[in-house]
């Protein structure tokens, strides 16, 4: 397994532990309403607008005070927002170095995958895509 | 039914969990009886030629066989064989009435009527004619409470058009238009009493009617063999002779002509001058096959009971709390199609849901978004039984939402 | 050998009188592996759903198979997957150009360079462009002695030419033209050295070659799968992504829009902006397939078995009394179509003796009046070999030519 | 076996006895030479083409001074051209009342039909409608 940051490593048990899709979902429905950075409809703009999805969603990088990494999100899908949520909590706070870093490949451990349509998966790996090569760009700068 | 099912392959296929597929997206595409795939395969194993100017014996035979298809799909539809015109589906069909007749007949101030509630297939062709050549498009729009077209509206727009395109049945609200007053109309009224031109897309018709081109007494007609049973890839379009002759060639190559030179060509006469290249030939076959398959079913018990299983799960669909339908069934005519939405479970969170439990279910716009606008929504999900399905997957159905409701709503 | 031809169903085909097939008709159309004809099998049997904006696994599964297609066909070809756009075949895909970048970028006055070798499907949807726009068609003759193109003719046409409309390998002469001349020099030439955009009808050289369409570097390049062991009913257009942009669109109708209003339509970007309407899904199965199977091939051997099968033909075939081959086969470049007539049997009278035989031949002008004008001909017969025919094949083709020719002649 | 015409019942005749599909086209070629009134490619015309046909073929319909019917035709392939002289020689002098009831069906008696490919069967076909319509006509006009 990779060295995911630890709060990843724990939702990603948490869904091993799922007894089937449907439970998966709902965990990924409590995840949704966990989201540490809601961006709010009004600042939904067709630049943050995630690429590929068939629903809407929408997605900033910031920094926070001490430099560490922020994903500011929200779609009107929940299974969509429990992802973003997930990614954030995962990488809330971290150095946008080692954001750069990390593979999309915790999805496959989570077993969500499976749940996801080919264009939803497409639509999360361009958000994680987009949101690796914020980090990389922001580790440069800094 | 259980013989009716055991002619489609795929029915019996288990999706996730072990869960048996509940297919309920008929409207987008029908599945395939085996009699239509055994016929491609024989055609590809034993037939397999390119058609037309051809002597040898496979050449003869494909050639017999993708013009008996003409024949006997043309039958299918109340025409003789020199009124249907194949091409890829409905989209192709329609843009050749925009291509190939309105562009010919057609000029600045003309006036096109169509709806509110067409596919974009029937709407974007127009609206590229429209920028083009300068041809009005005036919208029918839908009443608000009864989502059926606004006749009076209608009344009042035909009386100067030139060419009316209305949908025969909405593929998202499962509504069937009054077609026959709608002709009559067009044909009385139109064009200042001389008689308007009539364009149908009869898409999703098709599936649930035994359509009768000659009788209907529309002028084109379009269709798509994969929402009737049939292999994707072909279509066609019915046009009685005297207005094919008025039509000038859309897409141009090989066998739409009669001679080429390096000053100019002459095209031949009939549906050929419309079907250039190498046709669909594995295609025709299957369609064929589609149609013979439907023709051993009497379509109006088929109808019946696809618009009673709509019906009833509209109805039931309606009980669960927070769930709110998008269309009629409330007549008979109605067809399969039952869109809805849940007040907080998002469109494409349901579809997700409802996945799990192995039904197949669409989302979205429908190709359908001035529908969707006058709907006030931005998509909905959408049912749609064809005449495999059986009350037992509707109950079903009706059973998984009411968990997921309850688990996620 | 043994184990290609066993992957052909149809190759065991008997005929008349319990005599072999030999088809003899490849450049018609192929036969296909069953590799080709499972995947679509397996498609409608296991997959069929519409596909894009559809959450529910059939339709995720049948999208992925889709664009997968999309990827590895456009991969096989040397180009991205959103260079590459699906058509009905090389007829449509040679209208796609005309419609949406012809009719947006020339206007009166503007030039396209074709050539007399040209399969109608390069000829009449320029003719018709002429007429509509007034943009001048120069025809390329050919050279009578060596039946090659005029390259001096060339150089001098393309000068001026906006754009330049080649088939890569004539269906009738087995010629393979200069094709990366033919490039090179439109495109430091053409239009004034500002570079001619250059269109290649690659229908006859993908059953041949391993096209890279990039390396190539045309503008335009048209394909037929059913030309290389594909299904009917499925080709495509390969086109840069910056010239895509330049292009308006074709044919219209759902999937290629953005939004649609009432007031107006927004566009896809790519390939799906041309791809209107459910496509051909199982077609791109299939197509896919004979990617697949033919990339376990090494296409310069196949190509060197079909031109030799082609070459040792033809100089058997002109020995015989009467006959007269029309084309040339003497370069390695050239292709497995042999033309021919006899002095006094009528090419059609031929083609039936040689179905007799079992053999499966084709007559007739195979699109391409202008060529055959050229050649001082109205039609011909022609064989044309592809990778599953063999050496004895062609001999007994020539014992039986030649006892016709004794019998008949 | 329908009542035809004795010189057709004789053809019929010959072509039963051939012994596979290359010796009827011998006999076919044979009849190509025995066009009794050929239509000289000078006369060719579109009014008398035969449509439907891949090869040019073309066909008039006259009377004698007897008021026999006669075919004048001709063909650039020899196999159609076998098929009208063989109907000519069939209806040769025959009043054309008795050749407007004529129906095409010996085509199938010879054994002839299962050589002639779709397209040319129908052309063959067209060719027969032609001249049994022209046959009433006259025998209306009579
Ligand atoms: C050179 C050439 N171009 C174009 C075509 C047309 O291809 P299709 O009929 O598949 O559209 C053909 C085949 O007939 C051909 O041989
Ligand atoms: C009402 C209606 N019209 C047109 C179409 C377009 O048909 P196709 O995609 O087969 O061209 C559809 C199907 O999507 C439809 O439901």
């Amino acid at each position: 397994m990779t060295n995911w940051p630890a709060p990843l490593t724990n939702i990603i048990n948490e869904f091993k532990e799922c007894f089937d899709r449907m439970e998966r979902y709902e965990l990924l429905f409590e995840y949704a309403d966990k989201l540490p950075h809601e961006l709010l409809t009004e600042n939904w703009t067709e630049e943050n607008r995630v690429k590929g999805c068939q629903s809407e969603a929408h997605v900033e990088c910031k920094l926070d005070q001490k430099g560490g990494f922020q994903i500011h999100g929200a779609a009107d899908a929940n299974l969509v927002q429990g992802l973003i949520a997930i990614l954030a909590i995962g990488v809330d706070g971290l150095p946008p170095s080692q954001v750069a870093t990390l593979s999309p490949n915790f999805v496959d451990e989570m077993d969500v995958k499976a749940s996801l349509t080919p264009s939803r998966a497409n639509g999360f790996l361009n958000m994680f895509e987009m949101i690796r090569k914020t980090a990389a760009n922001m580790s440069e700068g800094a | 039914m259980e013989a009716i099912r055991s002619d489609f392959p795929i029915l019996t296929r288990t999706m996730d969990g072990g869960r048996p597929l509940v297919y309920l997206d008929n409207a987008a595409t029908t599945q395939k009886p085996r009699q239509v795939i055994e016929a491609m395969n024989s055609y590809y194993e034993n037939t397999n030629s390119n058609v037309h100017r051809a002597v040898h014996t496979l050449a003869g035979e494909a050639t017999e066989g993708y013009e008996n298809a003409r024949t006997e799909i043309a039958e299918y539809f109340g025409a003789p064989r020199d009124h249907l015109i194949f091409t890829s589906g409905t989209t192709e069909a329609i843009n050749l009435v925009a291509y190939g007749w309105a562009r010919a007949n057609l000029s600045k101030g003309d006036v096109i009527v169509t709806t509110e509630m067409e596919h974009h297939a029937d709407i974007v062709p127009w609206q590229i004619l429209s920028k083009e050549r300068g041809v009005e498009i005036r919208y029918i729009p839908l009443e608000r409470d009864t989502l059926t077209l606004d006749m009076d509206a209608f009344e009042i727009a035909v009386s100067d058009a030139n060419l009316v395109c209305v949908v025969h049945t909405s593929n998202v609200l499962g509504v069937r238009n009054d077609i026959e007053r709608i002709i009559q109309l067009s044909k009385s009224n139109g064009n200042d009493g001389k008689g308007a031109f009539v364009m149908i897309d009869a898409a999703q018709a098709a599936p649930h009617e035994r359509i009768n081109f000659l009788e209907m007494n529309c002028d084109f007609l379009a269709l798509s063999s994969h929402k009737m049973g049939g292999p994707t890839g072909i279509g066609g379009l019915f046009v009685r002779p005297e207005i094919m002759e008025t039509m000038d060639p859309f897409i141009s190559g090989g066998d739409m002509i009669e001679t080429v030179t390096l000053e100019g060509s002459t095209f031949q006469k009939g549906p050929q001058k419309f079907e250039a290249g190498t046709p669909r030939i594995a295609e025709a076959f299957g369609w064929h096959a589609a149609v013979k398959w439907l023709s051993s079913f009497d379509m109006k018990e088929v109808h019946k009971h696809i618009s009673n299983l709509a019906r009833e799960t509209a109805a039931r669909m309606s009980a669960i709390p927070g769930i709110k339908i998008y269309g009629r069934h409330d007549m008979e005519s109605c067809s399969g199609v039952v869109s809805f939405l849940h007040e907080k479970i998002h469109a494409e969170d349901l579809a997700h849901l409802l996945d799990s439990g192995g039904f197949a279910v669409r989302t979205g716009h429908h190709c359908a978004q001035p529908l969707m606008d006058a709907l006030g929504v931005s998509s909905t999900a959408r049912i749609s039984f064809w005449l495999y399905n059986t009350k037992e997957e509707a109950n079903s159905f009706v059973e998984h939402l009411t968990s997921i409701v309850d688990r996620f709503g």
